[in-house]
């Protein structure tokens, strides 16, 4: 199959034509960030002298974060799952604290107690990196929650993957966010599978997965996830709607990894037949194809488009440096980060015994 | 001092947090028109409104967790669970979200949440409403259990556990709302991990929490008038955090204890507690540190003998008369 | 609102039209026992002397679980919640060993350790009686697989309330039903109220909560529940669905209860307006209405209605007269009943120790 | 006798079981075509086909519901958990279902159901994915919990398992799957509720379960060569029903015992256990009874900080000196 690209259309957006070329360039630096952070990471995992547990490759989906963080504001908060590597980078944080976490040290963003799978910048709206399959999908209705109690005028997107569609906690935050009216956006980055299991396999269904929010009287849309423009233009629709109407949304983004569920994948190509890898990394590969949109649009040449991934490449192995170089937490940072009395030390953190190993 | 219920001073906890912060918001099933199943937060919803009192369908995970992500936030929800046991529809959100999403994070989150709820037996409503989970879910470090005895204790206790920072779970009982003690006018707090000695004695400890408590104090009156023993009754109050110290004071002055729970044995508080005494009051105990709790079965559904399934004070001293 | 009752059209179902006046009557009959236990627990409930705990009345929902279960063959099997005395009755449990188990007695169904919510009859293909919201989902999705795995030409009516349906497990429930092809009918009986929330304030939908089968590719129905002709129509042909496609239905049943959620529910006659439940006595009653079609189908007269029903009443009268002459458990008996093996005092129940009070 | 992995083990454990009943059923995720997600059912689906090895979407509540569902009309199945710690998104169908339908329904229905999957930190995969849920689930009258430490053990254990009319909890280790033990050719079965004394020793009982067993043999040969303490490594291996006998009579022999768990220190297993054996061996304790668990926090991500908060056999020997 050929790429689904229709220029022009998504292109005309009124929130991509007050896209500065300056902007765009930037939409595809992110992306570069991404795929070479991951790259850089995969590299020092397989070396396998610091890194433990699993290591979640976003590569292929970079669009998908970077479209549609690109739309947030003050007011938008950002949760998703294992998979958070990418939306990390796009909310703006750093790849040294985002290196040092994946190496356990405690310049990472959660001091080396989070891992892959728990990234976090509450700083920038960023509330996680969740381990659990669709845990998160409760918490981002949460704060659109909150956002709605305090009288702010935002939303919460809230990322989950086809396979999560599946876990019972995911409809019911459905129910609620349309019976409350609150503004969440559930974003379904649909990647064809959950770890071995074709969408197929694991979910049955009208149309496609979003279309269950119809039950729930929800709008919802499905997105060709490989068009920047298509990806920014139908989630700002989701968002005008929870910005001015309070009503949540649900996107599927169509989008593909590829490499394996995670770096522990043995059978990554397995159930994947390598010329549908293959064909995608060809034909649907977003930065190629965002490269050659803004290469057609004259806002960038080859040059500055390799000036941009060097520039990454070269982001990527400081922060390698960085992490490296790095302490390791002590031993008695086990204890910390537990209780936030106990951390403050407030009466009520030195009141009675929080430990019991003695 | 004025007589009110356990219920009443729930409730008027409750009414003094809302009314002090604004961030404070009580959201579960039946709370707000219906004015609560068992009526702890009656007149609330009239009283504060739609946006303070909120009326959730029965979607324990889906309110649970959608209350630790507005934490997260800063709001400062009080969730109401018709029953503690159906935390176990949204066990994973309370136990892997609240519990751990600070220490994932490097201590970048906090969740100020507060859920609370009966969590009992003895009212006859079966196995699967009658579980008693402060065992089971004060093993996890990051979260906090209390389990108020006297209506003086849930209403300090409730009132900190809304100013607490972290996660805390209250568990009341269905059989304690109706009824009444002394609680005073004025406004006062309970620290979380502060014990209470509720009766002195120096023949033996019997140490206990939530309804158990007064199982004992019932047991320690036979004693006393029937056996000639002196029990001090010492209530936990705040399973974790725990005060040890005051537990152990208790051992070293009585050098005997019983541990009176209405879990079901294995693992449950008291084995732990009894753990933790012949670790550290080995010498000063002249017997074993014995155990009363619920018959080891699920909760029986036919009511007289349900009341043989719960720690009775005839069987708690039998215990203490078994190591007089 | 006046009946929506339209004669006719659902009475010539080929099922209906098979239904001889033996039968015709013996669902009168069925219905008569439903509300005549019940009216007799109640009794006997508020005389405060033997019942505790729940009592969940089923009256004014009779035609529900009668008309549905009329339909079932020996391999179609019944599960439902905790309202569930009508279920009981229908399936042929009697009214002692029911009634027992309300008093808690050794003679009750599950020997007085379940109690109101919990009647067992595996005998009749009766599995419960569950007390937590939805709990019973996944169980009767249990129950079709086991029909399928074993070449069994049958269904499980799997019932629950309109509050219930905001629970996950029933979508992951719903979803596996669809992507394997088991033979699971989802009857949401809606009375339009869970506890004191009305179907509006608990429940976000478009057209009804069925049509959310909708999502999982799945067929769905909704049933005036007042009409026993409508019921049986539309549960056989998503029955017979079952039976020949191995398919799954969610059939919605518009019903009402004339009491309280519960015996306990303080509040019974707050939240509804009394007209509202005046109305439904009067214009929507399953009992009058059949007695009312039987007669003029010429099937029964006033005197033979009357008999049906003082029998009914005689049977409840005895079966409180059985219950309360019934022995009550013994101490020991809390600790049976709780291990398979250990009952059996098989090698494997008597090795270790299961019990841990001393 | 031929080294196989705890892998293998299992895998033919399942293997046979399979081939013996046509109504023992394998459901999970990632099971059938990826061959499970830590190759324990390797080759098994290619092998039995798509009726008995089943994938399933990530729906524990559902799927584990439904198996016992099923298990109530006399299907067997087993269900993997691809960790334990997703049991808490299906717990209350485990405790409430599994662990309960018995006894409300007075002994008309027995589910006989294997719930099986890793239970164990010290993979660095976070504190989500490192619950050790033995004790919490133990706490239930009503199901049964056991933990093999070794390839012989986790064979034996599993085929008894899955032969059992009641719900049985098989915990598994991922750092223990690619380990090696003698195990026979011949068939053979290890009874639920029977301890195994793993190392015999004369001046202190280590007793423990699961991964802690080898932790446990680790310092007990520390101990000989460092020390001259001579210690008995008992290995629980089931933990509900539980071999109290063995364990006593270990402890009146040696008079000491230390307790290494690898869960959460409160209201741990080894809280249990030692509650009991000062219950019952009292007068034979020369020192109390000690424990050695994991350190205290939600399992930490940097590999080598999760190193020092499992038990470590230093922690272990440290301890033992402590009482000798
Ligand atoms: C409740 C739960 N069950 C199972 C898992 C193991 N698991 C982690 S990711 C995953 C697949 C999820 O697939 P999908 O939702 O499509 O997201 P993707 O990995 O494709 O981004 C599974 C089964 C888990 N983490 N949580
Ligand atoms: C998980 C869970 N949450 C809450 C309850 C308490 N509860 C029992 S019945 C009920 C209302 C259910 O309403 P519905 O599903 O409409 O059934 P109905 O009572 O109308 O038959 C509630 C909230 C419960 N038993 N289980
Ligand atoms: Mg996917
Ligand atoms: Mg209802």
């Amino acid at each position: 199959m050929e790429t689904l690209l229709e220029a022009g259309v998504f292109a005309d957006a009124a929130i991509n034509r007050e896209l500065t070329p300056e902007k765009k360039i930037n939409l595809l630096r992110q992306m570069f960030r991404i795929r070479r952070f991951e790259q850089a990471a995969l590299k020092h995992y397989q070396a396998g002298t610091h890194m433990g547990g699993f290591l979640h490759l976003y590569i292929g989906q970079e669009s998908v974060a970077t479209g549609t963080v690109s739309l947030c504001g003050e007011n938008d908060h950002v949760i998703t799952a294992y998979r958070d590597h990418g939306h990390a980078l796009a909310v703006g944080m750093s790849m040294n604290e985002c290196m040092a976490e994946l190496f356990g040290k405690t310049t990472g963003c959660s001091k080396g107690k989070g891992g892959s799978m728990h990234f976090f910048a509450p700083d920038k709206n960023y509330w996680g990196g969740h381990g659990i399959v669709a845990g998160q999908t409760p918490l981002g209705l949460g704060l659109a929650f909150a956002l709605k109690y305090k009288g702010r005028k935002g939303c919460c997107l809230c990322f989950l993957g086809d396979g999560a569609v599946n876990q019972g906690v995911y409809h019911e935050s459905l129910n609620l966010a349309a019976l409350w009216n609150l503004p969440v956006i559930y974003v379904i980055e649909n990647n064809g599978y959950s770890m071995g299991t074709s969408l197929e396999r694991s979910s049955a269904f009208k149309n496609c997965l979003a279309a269950r929010a119809e039950g729930y009287n929800i709008e919802w849309d499905q997105i060709n996830g490989e068009d920047i423009y298509e990806v920014r233009a139908k989630t700002w629709k989701a968002m005008q709607r929870a910005h001015d109407e309070s009503r949540p949304t649900v996107l599927e983004i169509d989008t593909y990894r590829y490499y394996g569920h995670s770096v522990a994948d043995a059978n990554a190509k397995k159930y994947r037949d390598p010329e549908e890898i293959e064909k995608y990394k060809k034909f649907h590969d977003p930065l190629q194809l965002w490269q050659k949109r803004l290469t057609e649009e004259g806002v960038i040449n080859e040059e500055q488009a390799a000036a941009l991934d060097a520039e990454a490449k070269a982001e990527a192995d400081a922060a390698v440096k960085f992490a490296e170089e790095s302490p390791l937490p002590e031993k008695a940072d086990i204890f910390s980060d537990v209780y936030y009395e106990v951390d403050r030390q407030t009466p009520a953190g030195r009141t009675g015994k929080h430990f019991f190993n003695d | 001092m004025p007589q009110i219920t356990y219920r009443k001073a729930l409730n008027d906890a409750l009414a003094e947090e809302l009314t002090r912060d604004e961030n404070v918001v009580l959201i579960g099933e039946e709370v707000a028109q219906y004015n609560g199943a068992y009526k702890v937060t009656e007149g609330l919803w009239k009283r504060f409104g739609d946006k303070r009192v909120v009326d959730a369908p029965i979607s324990e995970a889906g309110f649970i967790g959608m209350s630790v992500g507005a934490s997260m936030l800063g709001i400062r929800p009080v969730v109401e669970l018709m029953f503690w046991s159906f935390a176990y529809v949204a066990y994973d959100q309370i136990v892997n979200n609240a519990g751990c999403v600070r220490y994932m994070s490097g201590g970048l989150i906090n969740c100020p949440i507060v859920i609370r709820g009966p969590a009992n037996g003895g009212t006859n409503v079966g196995a699967t409403h009658s579980h008693t989970p402060e065992s089971i879910l004060a093993n996890n470090p990051g979260v906090k259990v209390v389990c108020p005895a006297t209506a003086y204790d849930a209403k300090g206790l409730m009132k900190s556990a809304i100013r607490d920072n972290d996660p805390v779970f209250v568990m009341e009982n269905t059989l304690l709302y109706g009824e009444t003690w002394e609680v005073p006018d004025e406004e006062y707090l309970i620290p979380l991990g502060v014990a209470d000695v509720k009766r002195e004695g120096a023949d033996v400890s019997l140490i206990a929490h939530g309804r158990a408590v007064l199982t004992s104090l019932k047991a320690a009156e036979i004693l006393a008038n029937e056996h000639g023993i002196s029990a001090e009754v010492v209530d936990l109050r705040s399973i974790r955090p725990l005060d040890e110290e005051t537990i152990l004071q208790s051992v070293r002055k009585t050098h005997r204890a019983v541990l009176v729970d209405e879990n079901k044995p294995f693992c449950a508080v008291s084995a732990q507690i009894a753990s933790m005494i012949q670790e550290k009051a080995f010498d000063d105990l002249d017997a074993p540190v014995l155990r009363v709790c619920s018959l080891d079965a699920p909760a029986i559904y036919s009511p007289p003998l349900e009341k043989m399934q719960l720690p009775t004070p005839e069987r708690v001293v039998e215990k203490v008369l078994s190591i007089r």
